[in-house]
């Protein structure tokens, strides 16, 4: 397994570490320290991929993020898809992949596609595949699209972490520029995250051959990071790719391999008072005829795999440019043993400083590449002078080329900074910031070492720019877009059709929207648009840069947080005494757990719950109401601010009572319903519905903040420091008669919607006597240190009295067949009091409340109401599903109403239900049509209540 | 996301607060306004191309309602309240 | 107009794809038109085709400030369908739901309108009752919804491996939305503006409406453009995000609010998800683009923004969410994220009428208005052209407000 | 572990939420408080007492469990004058002490907050969120205390769990 392009020394691998590795199901050999790609090269693989549409082959085309040509997906462990050779780090073992052909590169079956290429221009799929219809041509459409096959498993071991961090000063790349801004940012004290997506520091100095102060350029980056490892307040992190610019300085960093072996990636939220961005700059493409064939490359790429990884890709070089920068990479190449055939240069004339570096290399100054010869391997290309003419063939087996250089923007556009077209470098380089940013180096338009560094010598730019290659004669497709086959002819396509915005072209001929971005390519678009229209590139426009810079992985992103961060979960004392007693567990809103019922072994859900509800209607139940939401109220306009929250009169109350009432938002629909009880002159306890807790809160707090200010009103929540548990039914007061009590439990004494401290069981608790059930009901609320005694007492006191633990269904059941309201299921938005029969609760007497000038304002304007009613199917064992429509007569209409709630009662040994109907108070006796859509329910319209219609039980 | 000025407790992530809507008109007298009056107060809000004031509930944190005023179009917080004396 | 056809495509090739015809004309602007559509968006380039195509009126100019399909229809999870709520939204969705299945055949251009059903996946007894509630109204309507098993869920799209029942917010079954699909959205922007095009109504990018221009008489006049004045009696706003801006220059009060509505796309894979996935419980939804890339929504920012960006925090949550059922997609990579901004009314329901400046009419508070794209444009034609709504719309109106009679719809996708 | 700390759970605390200005709660009750402190968000302590100021007219008064009698009898919350609020809150909050080398690390992922010395000094307190949750945050010997609200207790220690297995 020789690696013939290997060279003999030199390059930053180890070759005391041999790897081996698998491609395409062959077997190489690498060293550490290559990427695939760079073991690739060595090992002389040339075809390395299948293009998108057309299925050309394709080789190694860049040396980083950029590379456009070759995806390929990983095997294993490490599973993944759509991954650039360049930027996949090898290993022992590795296996990878060519995505999007079948059954190889070298022969793909696919390549068919070349055949019939002329017929797929682009937006083709516009203007076909409509008849009979797309489902004909989807499938096959969409199998053929689609690079790697999609991940089936999550990874087996390990995990990923997001965390935040916070930093002074956030540096983008550890090039030169970044490097310098971290040094200096370091030494001056500051806290520095330096963040860099390579394995290794010095970016384009990896690659290049450069010194500083006549010492190699890489030796200064060795200090520099030694230098930075010394500062405790410097991070500096390798392989972690700065991915997105959010508002108010916060990005995003992804980094792979951190130094825990379990752990696979880590997602950084780092919040910066100062950005720097010092992300280099890219090598563009020639585009020209032919150009994706194997062997064709971006010239510095040539370089980097020259002296970063030892290989020489080839050994009959052609170079050809439109700026200084392939000169030294030429002279690197010879250095290593090619042979440069030539230097293609379009400039006419070359500046002699280029000329100074390889006085041995032939260079065609005013001449252009114009054709390839070779399929699946450059063989030769055809040099024409720029003006045309017939030119020559100059063999090779290797093509460099360099269109110029883009300063690496796409964080600084992120940011929403503006960039402008500068006409000296022919590039978009950054313009004003938006955020606390600046660019450096590269990034920032100094394209060159002394520049950027004193003492760095490096060639002048000297760039003439070059958008694409125009010969007459040229044949063959020349790509602007290597991922997406998309070409010049393509474009010419779009702007001859209309769609002349640079937005249109993207869209239309799919140039720019692979997995690079078109980080090689988009700048040639928008270069030719540029020509065609005869505008400049400013006036072109890019198109917007979007996040990621390169793809991350969404379980970087999601981190540790899982399903249960998104939705926490709460838990009362008795939680696991539920568990143990078999109760179905539900979400009850606000994130709690609560029963749902309690089955014994081999019973159903009905039965469970007619038990449950018979138990609490002919004995006795018990349930854990903790959840509910619960407030204390402190000062001494607490009256006020309650009469002005709830549609009913609160003021009134003397110390000990308590009264139901309604909480209305400002726009007349329902927030709301609870109890508020008066503990003594200036103490107030309120409780609200479970789910609606936190937004009651800050409702309250709003209003107190926002429009009271001056009104003295302290708010403390006390929902978790009560719990409690309510014993109702006929036998309920035997049973707190059990548990021993030091409150005088008589009816007289102590009434329905009252209160009273004192000790139940032994223990301090408050009892409240209120009822959601109809039934007498004492709450017994203790402090949860106690729950759990209480809760195993009252079950103990209340056995001889054959109590039941009672679940959520029924309690559903029993306020049903009370008519009790439940937001959840009356309340949509609609009604409001007066519709569910609760006229009472909306105060004349107060002048202004919450709500009650937009109640009075809707039902002005006359539009039919929709009012809560009782509904009896007239076939008694027919249950309604809840929220089936009633239309009139049953018929496909418009619908007059609907059911809210259906359940079997147990004390009318039938199914009720509750709806609301159209002006339904009138239709009482009526019979009203459930729609189903198998047919039609028949239901008679009665009062909201089947059961101790006037309330005597609960307040027995 | 955001960092929200809190008189109280600095700037913090806006993942702390709840958001509490933009500042409408003031309340009306609702025995003295008319009913096109009442409606505009009750659903029209400025809905500017710049800065819009809001308020915002430092839920996860202090409890204090923060009133700001932010621009619609970068999300810079142009002006924030003062710190408790 | 040219046809396409496979035919005309086999012809072009043989000259090298040299003789397409543009696909729209730009015309020099007039002073004066029959009406004027602000914003080459769906909804504004449907509404002047219909004008036009439905109503004889061709006079009319339709003004882009930057490229035409570059509002919110460049850049949304196209996603069509009609499972609401409210009698008054239902036909409506249908209606636009049927029209875009026979949109490529009339506008003579690939839609790849793809009709693969949604499923939304239950994990709360709230949701479940809701979705049910719909499930009946829907039926009358004649829009479909089933309930599935969660075997059945599992067996549709095998990548769901979780929300067992040991999972926090265990699946409790799947609600089927036949009539749901996906089209391309650039091709509905694309050929709405050809077909209009063809039919004579003037499309002009580059265009901004700087203001309207009231008459003496307190009528809409025209409009003040970066190009000069234009003149019309009849001035239809369709910018989504942007309306208040305009009405907001005669003083318009609407209860609108523009907020930020991200999306973002996975790495193209191979065909994995044939339906598209509606999670409401958990806060998003995907499906698969034919290019093979999962595009996927979520909640909403809080805050009004035009700032078009990612609040990490919001997408992170959706990521999460995603995540918990479908573990498999940890090792799927994002490709590209967007945001985009839409006005939202009071109600959360659109608002399609005619506002106390005659002649001046709205297309707004479109909350997932892709899917009312034809709806939208024909029954806006209707009331532009008639002076009277479109019976579909009726409810739609600026009237509801008067007297707070809300339309109220839990139909949002993200509802969580 | 992957990360060197340690994780404990805390028994009750005794806690009693105090509103009002410093001036009136200060009348009141000032003979067995610490110094009110004066920054938002620090605390101060006396003999086992914390007096934590953690919004505007706002304290919370931390003390060892077996505090928590005598602290009632001499705060006497239901007797408290009308501009001020006491409210015995023990129950509400489950505390949790996140110590050892790599502490800060683990806070990292669940907290939001900047926790640097520099920033977050030893009498610092505040409210913030833990696991997306309302916490209570403070430093604590070789590291960190967290307080949830006590229904949470138990999500929480089941992240903590996972963000250090």
């Amino acid at each position: 397994m020789a690696q013939s392009n290997r060279l003999a020394a030199g390059g930053r691998i180890d070759r005391s570490r041999p790897l081996t590795f698998r491609f395409n199901g062959k077997p190489y050999q690498g060293y550490d320290g290559d990427t695939l790609a760079s073991a690739l090269l060595a090992n002389g693989v040339r075809v390395t991929a299948r293009s998108f549409k057309y299925h050309r082959p394709r080789g190694i085309v860049g040396h980083g993020p950029e590379e456009p040509a070759t995806l390929v997906e990983l095997d294993g462990e490490d599973a993944s898809g759509n991954r650039p050779a360049t930027t996949v780090p090898l290993r022992e073992g590795l296996s990878a992949r060519s995505v999007n052909c079948w059954p190889s590169p070298e022969f793909d079956l696919g390549g068919i596609n070349q055949l019939f290429s002329r017929f797929i221009p682009a937006g083709f799929y516009y203007k076909t595949f409509k008849w009979p219809n797309w489902h004909l041509f989807e499938p096959s459409i969409r199998k053929a699209a689609g690079l790697a096959a999609a991940p089936k498993y999550a990874p087996s071991c390990g995990y990923f972490e997001a965390r935040h961090a916070h930093t002074d000063v956030l540096i983008a790349g550890a090039g030169p520029a970044g490097l310098l801004a971290a040094l200096e940012a370091g030494r001056a004290g500051k806290r520095v995250f330096l963040a860099d997506e390579g394995p290794e520091a010095g970016g384009g100095l990896l690659n290049r051959n450069l010194t500083i102060k006549g010492q190699p350029a890489m030796n200064w980056v060795a200090d520099a990071v030694a230098e930075l490892q010394g500062m405790a307040n410097v991070t500096h992190l390798q392989n972690a790719t700065v991915w997105a610019y959010r508002e108010h300085n916060m990005l995003i960093v992804n980094q792979r391999m951190p130094e825990q072996n379990s752990l696979l990636e880590r997602s950084w939220r780092i919040r910066a008072a100062e950005v720097v961005l010092a992300t280099g700059a890219t090598e563009r493409a020639m585009v020209f005829a032919d150009n994706d064939r194997p062997g064709i490359m971006l010239a510095t790429s040539l370089q980097a795999y020259v002296n970063h990884w030892g290989v020489l890709p080839g050994q009959q070089v052609v170079l050809f440019t439109n700026n200084n920068s392939a000169y030294p990479v030429a002279a690197d190449l010879a250095g290593a043993g090619a042979l440069v055939v030539a230097i293609l240069d379009s400039r006419v004339h070359v500046p002699d400083a280029a000329m100074k570096l390889v006085p041995d290399i032939p260079v065609h100054a005013g001449t252009v590449v114009a054709g390839v010869k070779g399929h699946k391997q450059v063989r030769a290309v055809r040099a024409v002078p720029l003006g045309g003419g017939a030119g020559a063939w100059i063999t090779c087996d290797l093509l460099g080329h360099s269109g110029g250089w883009n300063p690496t923007v796409h964080l600084w556009s992120q940011s929403r900074s503006s960039l402008k077209f500068d006409e000296t470098l022919a590039a978009f380089v950054p313009d004003s910031a938006a955020q606390r940013c600046r660019a450096v180096g590269a990034a920032a338009g100094n394209l060159t070492l002394d520049q950027i560094i004193e003492g760095g010598e490096d060639l002048p730019y000297a760039i003439d720019p070059l958008w694409r290659v125009e010969i007459a004669d040229q044949k063959g497709k020349a790509f602007l877009d290597i991922q997406n086959d998309v070409t010049v002819s393509d474009v010419y396509l779009a702007l001859r059709e209309g769609y002349d915005n640079v937005e249109h072209v993207k869209r239309y001929t799919t140039g720019g929207m692979g997995l690079d971005q078109g980080k090689t390519g988009n700048i040639n678009i928008i270069g030719t648009v540029a020509m065609q229209k005869g505008i400049s590139l400013q006036d072109v426009g890019t198109t917007t840069f979007r996040s990621p810079y390169t793809p991350v992985s969404f379980g970087a992103i999601g981190g540790l947080r899982e399903e249960t961060v998104l939705f926490p979960y709460r838990h009362t004392p008795v939680t696991q005494w539920n568990k143990d007693n078999g109760a179905v567990m539900y979400e009850a809103g606000a994130r709690w757990r609560r029963p749902g019922y309690f089955p014994k072994p081999g019973e159903g859900l009905q039965e469970a719950v007619n038990r449950e509800c018979r138990a609490v209607r002919e004995g006795v139940g018990v349930y854990d109401g903790s959840p509910l939401g619960t407030f204390e109220l402190k000062g001494r306009d607490v009256p006020k601010f309650l009469d002005f929250l709830y549609s009913n009169v609160m003021s009134s109350l003397k110390p000990g009572d308590g009264r139901y009432g309604l909480m209305l938002s400002d726009d007349g629909l329902i927030l709301d319903d609870g109890v508020a009880f008066r503990l003594d002159e200036h103490r107030w306890l309120i409780s609200t519905s479970t789910g609606h807790a936190d937004a009651v809160n800050q409702h309250m707090k709003k209003l107190l903040q926002t429009e009271f200010p001056g009104w003295q009103v302290m708010i403390t929540t006390v929902t978790s420091q009560w719990n409690n548990a309510t014993i109702c039914g006929p036998r309920a007061r035997d049973v707190m008669q059990a548990l021993g009590t030091d409150i005088n439990l008589s009816p007289k004494a102590f009434p329905f919607m009252s209160f009273r401290d004192g000790t139940v069981a032994g223990l301090p608790a408050r009892v409240v006597r209120v009822s959601f059930t109809g039934e007498l009901s004492f709450e017994v609320n203790v402090a949860p240190r106690h729950m759990a005694t209480l809760w195993d007492k009252v079950m103990e006191a209340g056995e001889p009295f054959g109590i039941l633990p009672v679940g959520s269904e029924a309690s559903h059941v029993l306020r049903v067949e009370k008519g009790f309201l439940s937001l959840g299921h009356e309340v949509d938005g609609t009604v409001d009091a007066y519709d569910l029969g609760m006229g009472w609760a909306m105060s004349q007497k107060k002048p202004d409340y919450l709500g009650k000038r937009s109640v009075q304002l809707r039902r002005q304007s006359g539009h039919p109401r929709r009012a809560l009613v009782g509904v009896l199917p007239e076939d008694p064992n027919r249950q309604i599903p809840e929220g089936a429509p009633l239309t009139p007569g049953g018929r496909r209409e418009a619908t007059e109403g609907l059911i809210t709630a259906c359940v079997w009662s147990v004390m009318n040994d039938r199914w009720v239900g509750l709806a609301l109907l159209e002006n339904g108070h009138a239709r009482q006796g009526e019979t009203a049509h459930v729609r189903l859509k198998d047919g039609v329910i028949p239901v008679r319209v009665t009062k909201p209540v089947f059961h101790d219609p006037d309330g005597k039980l609960l307040r027995s | 996301m955001m960092l929200i000025p809190c008189p109280f407790c600095g700037k913090r992530n806006e993942s702390e607060f709840i958001f509490g809507g933009p500042v409408g008109a003031d309340r009306p007298d609702p025995n003295a306004a008319s009913d096109a009056e009442w409606v505009e107060y009750l659903t029209v809000v400025p809905n500017p191309l710049g800065p819009v004031q809001e308020r915002w509930w430092h839920a996860r944190g202090c409890g204090e309602w923060v009133t700001i005023w932010r621009d619609t179009r970068t999300h810079d917080i142009v002006r924030a309240p003062d710190g408790p004396k | 107009m040219q046809k396409y056809s496979i035919f005309s495509l086999a012809r072009n090739a043989l000259s090298g794809h040299r003789n397409w015809p543009l696909a729209w004309r730009s015309p020099a602007l007039k002073d004066r038109y029959e009406v004027i559509v602000i914003g080459a968006g769906g909804h504004g380039l449907a509404t002047a085709y219909y004008l036009a195509k439905e109503f004889g009126i061709s006079d009319v100019a339709v003004l882009e400030r930057g490229w035409l399909g570059g509002g919110n229809i460049a850049r949304n999870t196209v996603t069509i369908r009609s499972n609401y709520m409210r009698d008054e939204s239902i036909p409506f969705y249908v209606k636009s739901v049927a029209m875009y299945e026979g949109l490529t055949q009339e506008l003579n251009f690939n839609m790849m309108h793809s009709k693969r059903t949604m499923v939304d996946i239950v994990q709360t007894w709230p949701k479940l009752r809701e979705l049910r509630r719909r499930q009946l109204v829907m039926d009358i309507y004649g829009s479909t919804y089933e309930q599935i098993t969660t075997d059945e869920v599992r067996r549709r799209i095998p990548a769901l491996t979780g929300g067992g029942p040991d999972a926090r917010l265990p699946i409790i079954c799947g609600m089927v939305h036949t009539d749901a699909g996906v089209n391309r959205h650039d091709a509905v922007a694309w050929g709405y503006a050809r077909a209009a095009d063809a039919l004579g109504v003037e499309i002009h990018q580059q265009t901004a409406v700087q203001s309207l221009i009231r008459g003496v008489d307190g009528a809409i006049a025209g409009v003040e453009t970066n190009r000069g004045t234009v003149r019309a009696a009849k001035v239809v706003v369709a910018v989504s995000g942007h309306t208040t801006t305009l009405t907001d220059t005669v003083g318009l009060k609407l209860p609108l609010r523009t907020m930020n509505l991200t999306a973002f796309v996975s790495e193209p894979v191979q065909p994995l998800v044939d339906v598209i996935v509606n999670c409401p419980d958990s806060g998003f939804y995907f499906s698969q683009s034919d290019k093979g890339e999962m595009v996927i929504g979520g909640a909403p920012d809080m805050g009004q923004s035009f700032r078009r960006d990612i609040k990490q925090h919001v997408f992170e949550d959706t990521v999460t969410a995603m995540l918990s059922l479908f573990p498999s997609f940890k090792k799927l990579k994002l490709m590209r994220q967007w945001g985009g901004h839409l006005d939202i009314a009071h109600d959360a329901s659109p608002i399609m009428d005619q506002t106390d400046v005659p002649g001046l009419f709205i297309t707004a508070g479109w909350w997932g208005g892709y899917k009312a794209i034809p709806a939208g444009g024909l029954t806006l034609a209707h009331l532009v052209a008639k002076g009277a709504p479109h019976p579909l719309m009726s409810s739609f109106t600026l009237d509801r407000f008067r007297h707070l009679d809300f339309i109220l719809e839990a139909g949002t996708t993200t509802a969580r | 572990m992957s990360y060197d700390v340690q994780i404990d759970r805390l028994g009750r605390v005794a806690v009693f939420d105090l509103k009002g200005t410093a001036d009136a709660v200060g009348a009141w009750v000032k003979d067995i408080l610490p110094a009110f402190p004066v920054r938002p968000n620090t605390r101060t302590e006396k003999n086992g007492v914390a007096l934590c100021y953690i919004g505007r007219n706002h304290w919370l008064l931390r003390a060892a469990r077996d505090a928590e009698e005598r602290l009632e009898q001499r705060l006497k919350p239901t007797n408290c004058p009308a501009d001020i609020s006491i409210v015995r809150v023990s129950d509400t909050l489950t505390f949790f002490h996140v110590t050892g080398p790599d502490a800060a690390d683990v806070m990292a992922i669940a907290c939001p907050l900047d926790l640097h010395e520099t920033v977050f000094p030893p009498d610092a307190v505040t409210y913030s969120e833990f696991f997306g949750l309302k916490a209570l945050v403070t430093r604590c010997e070789g590291g960190f205390e967290c307080a949830v609200e006590q229904s949470f207790g138990d999500m929480v220690a089941d992240y903590l769990a996972r963000a250090t297995a």
